[in-house]
């Protein structure tokens, strides 16, 4: 028997595959992990107190900070929330923008995604696929929004900009490309023998421990679960959409794969009908106060990010800013699992594992 | 003639000659690795919609590694503190070293070869295992919990796919009756063994790209989960070392497998009026455009299942063709 | 005049780092409101503005300014106070947190005093000024509180209001415009003795502010009297119904403070758990086959001033229902059961509460500061948080 | 192996593919009309309301009016403007807010400077920031 001594190491919070500042202390034997414990809040900067001096239309590019790989979303939930709270008509049109770029949002992300993990497992070029399709999806938001990340585009009652001249149709015009790319997409690495030995069987977990550990989108999905929000609970106007809750029934890192690339595609089905049933004129802003004062109480709402479930607390005095404004960050949540899924795992499992999580910083310190 | 030189008067005047020609070479390899990395760059770039280097050396950034090279000459050598400090510094010699010796036995014409020795074969293989020794020294050296991990994977690699690579070539030693690489090459002008040992072939590529630590079998350095791997601590000049002996070992195997399984010199038929020495080059050429392609396409393997890998499946395979060939050449000699 | 205000300002700034933009907010107005040509005029010149609008501002930045340099002015005589404490460096900053609190609970033992009483002491001598305007700062706020709770009560109670809540709050009022008069007079006091000009701004504000809360309280008040807002039952309402005879068969005494629909968030059946019950009816909530809640999908906490609140949203994939679980505690020591044993999801929740509010998780398997790091000093949600150090 | 050759038969596709790089120091970037950079500003129009300032998430405006030296005119004009970028998060409520439009967004976004002190900018420079300015303010 060879006497081999335990060590400490951290992985972050500089390190390539953490996706940014998360640290992670691990206690390793050789290559294999025996405990690990998650490090984080390397990135809080307290948005939920600076939020409680802030009126809600001022909060809203706060919140394009969190989940910056999917801010359309983030900024429609706090819009949500206090839509539910004041009971305020979205006009229409209003509806269909926000559903059309929160998918084209979703995409985005979800290329990020499928990018930095290929990348993660040591390919380098997929990445740089993703990016192309992503810089079509960016630059289609930055013609709306006039971001690229922070769009800080949606507003209490509506959307902050209508749609360009011609810009629905590029959005039309973008989906049989997208497809075509995802195909592609498919030959690269969804069949890579490399890739495929790297992901199955990584990571596993049950249904059961996937609900106890509040895990939520493709996390909770990949178990079997066909939990989605947008079909669950339909908020906004997703009920008019024909869309598959897409689900895997392994709980491994491939599972988590296959979920994601189905969802792009979903998702692209979901903005084919958008488009097409796109209201022709109408307004983007409802009618809303001047001021907007939610009435005093609290609501809790929580809708489908790329991630998972983001949710939004509100408690209100019925002032102009919140009393306390409170995000359901699914990273944050999701990444509990982490110290559980590690444990006799081998160092690049725990890349593969942590990649397929897929977390954003910005989100899990808040 | 180089090979007269060796076996000459040993006066100054031929040492002086031997000398140059080996610093001629020097500049040949070093020109060739500043081409190599620019080359890998661009296609990798091509391949990934990007241009690759565009800036310093005009359209084509001919310039751009001998920029990168200077500015790793004037950077600054920083030791840590904590670091075996002798060792620190000895270790990328020792994996430089032996890069170069190796270039001495490879005929890259039928002329143009340093050392024509009759195990060169055997040479080779033995003489770049010493690499391995320089980066578990770096590893061990840096004090550092990647680099040693990155050291560990290195040379776990190394010994697991040296095996293989050996067992695949004694097919063809066993065809040729030589581990001379002259022979080898002339061995083949009724065929290249490509054509004769194809599973010789894939497997003793496959280990190749394996010892060269490229992708897919880039763990020791795998960036993403050992950030640099053995090199983590290494600066300056010191870690151009290391990316020399990369390259360099780059351009050593990518000729070995030119002269052992394309024929080396040899050209196609018909096509015999071009000269030798371009032929060496363009099937050089192909074997390196084959590394940076699967550099660009290919995920990382894990370790386990690069262990496993190596010894489940390439060494009983190159076992078995070892037999194969035995067969085959005892059939072939019964008529 | 500008000058001396900035003055005053950086004089502020030095004893306490407050938000930045309501100081800011503050010069302001101020200057507005000296500057002849105001509010009006511009108006005149856009019609974007209301004066309306702007009247508000003026007034919730007057309040907002008041409140801060109460509460500066309170924390450094807080800090006189423990002066002649032996004190070290390091320590100072445990001292100070610790004199707030007394500060505190005496003020809020002296206001419930008063409050039973229904009649004021006057302040009689000078020298105990600054007690005297501690005191009725917090009267002010214990008005203003107690206020809020009988809204809150109003608020839940479906049946319309009693006429002794209407009495209530009448006498809240009348306690409250007193409590201002009050302050009034004590901050001509503090005038002669020194310090002009910011004790008058504090009073202005204060009965400024006072003034508004009666009209407010008055004009909610009437309305909720008047017309008692036609409900019709929510669709939930079954649902809760169902949850509280589920909890009803498990416990023989009344284990819940509250259960309501919260119509405004999406008429989510809301229950209010005794601190004490909160991880048995949690796990009842787990377990029991007609609930089976078995996805923990949201836990803060959030610091209502007078008491610390846990707000859990769990939701059932099994029945498709979801529920608020809500449990109130004592916001001087905000100690509460983990739940992380039943839902492992609630652990870093739970840590999370734990940094920002300081609220205790008793068995909770790895309670540490998650987000600030162990050696942050204070809870940032906490609404009396002030930084441990000045902003750059 | 059949798995590997696909994504072989991928990559070496794309290698006569159109690249996708932009150009970007020696051309511009191709930015749409909205895009939210650095704001420009017109002292003629301000009517020293301070709604821009109320507005800003992150309080990195600050402005003085002075009386119109004009006695016969009413209202103030504008005497100091100043936007710390050291903290602007360019979020364009500023010019949503703005009844005159004195503030606009332009599709300039270089702001990389030496020192930090060089980020606060002040009436005069947000005055000659008159590149690329955007068109449509409202939509």
């Amino acid at each position: 028997m060879i006497r081999t001594e335990e060590m400490l190491l951290n992985v972050g919070p500089q390190h390539p595959s953490t996706h940014g500042v998360f640290r992670l202390v691990i206690k390793i034997d050789g290559e294999m992990i025996i405990d690990a414990k998650p490090v984080i809040g390397y990135l809080h900067r307290g948005t939920e107190k600076i939020a409680e001096n802030l009126q809600y239309t001022q909060i809203i590019p706060y919140t394009d900070r969190l989940d910056y790989l999917a801010a359309m979303t983030n900024n429609y939930v706090l819009c949500h929330a206090v839509e539910t709270m004041m009971e305020l008509d979205i006009p229409e049109r209003a509806e269909y923008l926000r559903i059309i770029t929160m998918e084209l949002g979703r995409i985005a992300s979800h290329l990020v995604w499928w990018g930095t993990y290929l990348l993660d497992l040591g390919a380098t070029s997929p990445f740089l696929y993703a990016f192309r399709e992503r810089e079509m999806i960016i630059n289609l938001l930055n013609e709306i929004s006039g971001g690229r990340l922070t769009f800080n585009y949606m507003r209490v009652g509506g959307v902050k900009w209508d749609a360009p001249d011609g810009w629905i149709e590029k959005v039309k015009a973008f989906i049989p490309y997208m497809r075509e790319q995802l195909a592609g997409y498919g030959d690269l690495v969804t069949g890579n023998e490399i890739f495929l030995n790297r992901v199955k069987g990584i990571g596993q977990y049950t249904k059961e421990e996937a609900m106890d550990y509040s895990l939520s989108g493709a996390n909770l999905r990949c178990t079997g679960l066909a939990w989605d929000l947008r079909k669950s609970e339909p908020y906004s106007i997703y009920d008019r959409f024909s869309f598959e809750i897409c689900t895997a029934d392994t709980g491994d890192a491939w599972g988590r794969y296959q979920v994601r690339i189905q969802e792009i595609e979903q998702s692209l089905r979901i903005l084919e009908q958008a488009v097409e049933q796109f209201p022709e004129t109408g307004e983007v802003m409802g009618k809303v106060p001047k001021v907007i004062k939610p009435p005093k109480g609290e609501a809790f709402v929580r809708i489908e990010s790329p991630r998972g479930e983001i949710g939004c607390y509100i408690a209100s005095e019925g002032k102009k800013e919140p009393y306390r404004l409170k995000f359901r960050r699914p990273s944050f949540y999701n990444l509990q699992i982490l110290p559980k899924l590690l444990v006799g795992q081998n160092m690049a499992n725990l890349i593969a594992i942590l990649g397929a999580i897929d977390i954003v910083l910005g989100e899990v310190d808040g | 003639m180089i090979e007269g030189l060796l076996t000459s008067e040993a006066t100054w005047l031929h040492f002086f000659i031997y000398f140059a020609l080996t610093v001629l070479l020097l500049f040949i390899v070093l020109g060739f690795v500043t081409y190599a990395i620019l080359a890998e760059r661009k296609v990798m770039g091509f391949m990934q919609l990007r241009h690759g280097p565009n800036q310093v050396g005009g359209r084509w950034g001919l310039l751009q590694t001998v920029a990168d090279v200077l500015k790793l000459l004037i950077k600054e050598d920083a030791i840590p503190r904590a670091a075996d400090k002798p060792l620190f510094i000895l270790a990328p010699l020792i994996a430089f070293t032996p890069a170069f010796m190796v270039l001495a036995i490879i005929p890259f014409t039928d002329r143009f070869q340093f050392a024509d020795i009759g195990v060169g074969l055997l040479y080779y293989i033995a003489v770049s295992g010493i690499t391995t020794v320089g980066v578990v020294t770096a590893g061990w050296a840096s004090n550092n919990k990647y680099a040693l991990m990155g050291a560990m994977r290195a040379a776990a690699q190394m010994i697991s796919y040296e095996i293989p690579l050996v067992m695949s070539v004694i097919g063809v030693i066993l065809l040729t009756g030589s581990m001379n690489l002259n022979d080898i090459v002339l061995a083949q002008e009724n065929g290249w063994y490509i054509l004769w040992q194809p599973i010789a072939f894939i497997v003793f590529f496959i280990a190749a790209v394996a010892e060269l630590n490229r992708v897919p079998f880039d763990l020791a350095e795998a960036e993403s989960e050992l950030v640099a791997g053995y090199f983590v601590e290494y600066t300056g000049f010191r870690w151009a070392f290391f990316m020399l002996a990369e390259y360099v070992y780059m351009f050593a195997m990518s000729a070995l497998i030119t002269v052992v399984f394309l024929g080396g010199w040899l050209p196609l038929p018909y096509l015999g009026f071009i000269p030798g020495a371009v032929w060496f080059a363009l099937k050089f050429m192909v074997v390196i455009f084959l590394l940076i392609w699967f550099r660009v396409t290919f995920p990382r393997i894990r370790a386990d299942q690069l262990m496993e890998f190596g010894w489940k499946v390439l060494l009983p395979v190159a076992i078995a063709n070892i037999f194969l060939t035995a067969l085959l050449k005892e059939w072939i000699n019964l008529f | 005049m500008d000058e001396k205000d900035k003055e005053r300002l950086k004089k502020e700034a030095a004893e306490k780092a407050r938000a930045a933009a309501q100081r800011k907010r503050e010069e302001r107005e101020k200057k507005k409101e000296e500057s002849h040509d105001s509010v009006s005029e511009v108006n005149q010149t856009k019609d974007d503005v209301t004066s309306n609008q702007d009247l508000e501002k003026q007034k919730a930045a007057a309040a907002a300014k008041a409140k801060a340099a109460a509460i500066a002015k309170k924390k450094a005589k807080e800090a006189e106070g423990t002066e002649t404490e032996p004190t070290s460096n390091q320590d100072l900053e445990k001292q100070k947190a610790a004199a707030a609190a007394k500060a505190k609970a005496a003020a809020l033992a002296k206001k419930k005093a008063k409050e039973a009483e229904g009649t004021e002491t006057e302040p009689t001598s000078n020298q105990d000024l600054e007690k005297q305007k501690a005191a009725a700062a917090a009267k002010a706020k214990a008005a203003a509180l107690a206020k809020k709770k009988a809204k809150e009560t109003e608020g839940t109670e479906t049946d319309s209001t009693s006429n002794q809540d209407l009495e209530k709050q009448k006498a809240i009022a009348i306690a409250k415009a007193k409590a201002a008069a009050a302050a009034k007079r004590k901050a001509k006091n503090a005038n002669e003795s020194g310090d002009s000009e910011k004790a008058k701004a504090i009073a202005v504000a204060k009965a400024k502010a006072a003034t508004a809360a009666k009209a407010r309280g008055k004009t909610t008040q009437a309305k909720e009297t008047e017309e008692p807002e036609p409900i019709t039952p929510s669709p939930q309402q079954p649902i809760l119904d169902r949850y509280l005879n589920i909890v009803k068969e498990h416990y023989k005494d009344d284990i819940l403070e509250d259960s309501y629909i919260n119509r405004m968030s999406k008429h989510v059946p809301t229950i209010v758990v005794k601190l004490e019950h909160y991880y048995s009816l949690a796990l009842l909530f787990k377990q029991h086959s007609g609930l089976h809640f078995e996805f923990l999908s949201e836990l803060h906490g959030t610091d209502f001033e007078t008491y610390m609140e846990i707000y859990v949203h769990l939701y059932s994939f099994k029945n498709k229902q979801s529920v608020a679980l809500k449990v109130k505690m004592d916001r001087e020591n905000p100690r509460v059961d983990s739940i992380a044993s039943i839902w492992p999801g609630a652990n870093w929740p739970e840590c999370e509460a734990y940094d920002l509010l300081g609220i205790q998780f008793t068995n909770h398997p790895d309670l540490h500061r998650i987000m600030l790091g162990e050696d942050w000093v204070g809870h940032p949600l906490r609404k009396d948080y002030e930084p441990y150090d000045v902003e750059v | 192996m059949f798995g590997l050759a696909k994504g072989l038969k991928y990559t070496l596709k794309n290698m006569t593919r159109k690249k996708l790089t932009y150009d970007y120091p020696n051309e511009p970037l191709p930015l749409p009309d909205r895009f939210r950079g650095i704001q420009k500003f017109y002292p003629e129009k301000c009517i020293v309301c301070n709604q821009c300032a109320n507005i800003c998430p992150t309080d990195c405006i600050t402005l003085t009016g002075k009386k119109h030296p004009d006695s016969s005119k009413r209202g103030k004009i504008i005497d100091t403007y100043d936007i710390n970028f050291e903290i602007c998060i360019l979020c364009d409520l500023c010019t949503e807010v703005c009844p005159t439009e004195a503030i606009i967004m332009t599709n300039q976004f270089e702001l990389a400077e030496y020192s930090r002190d060089e980020l606060f900018k002040d009436l005069v420079w947000l005055d000659e920031n008159d590149t690329q300015l955007r068109k449509e303010n409202k939509a």
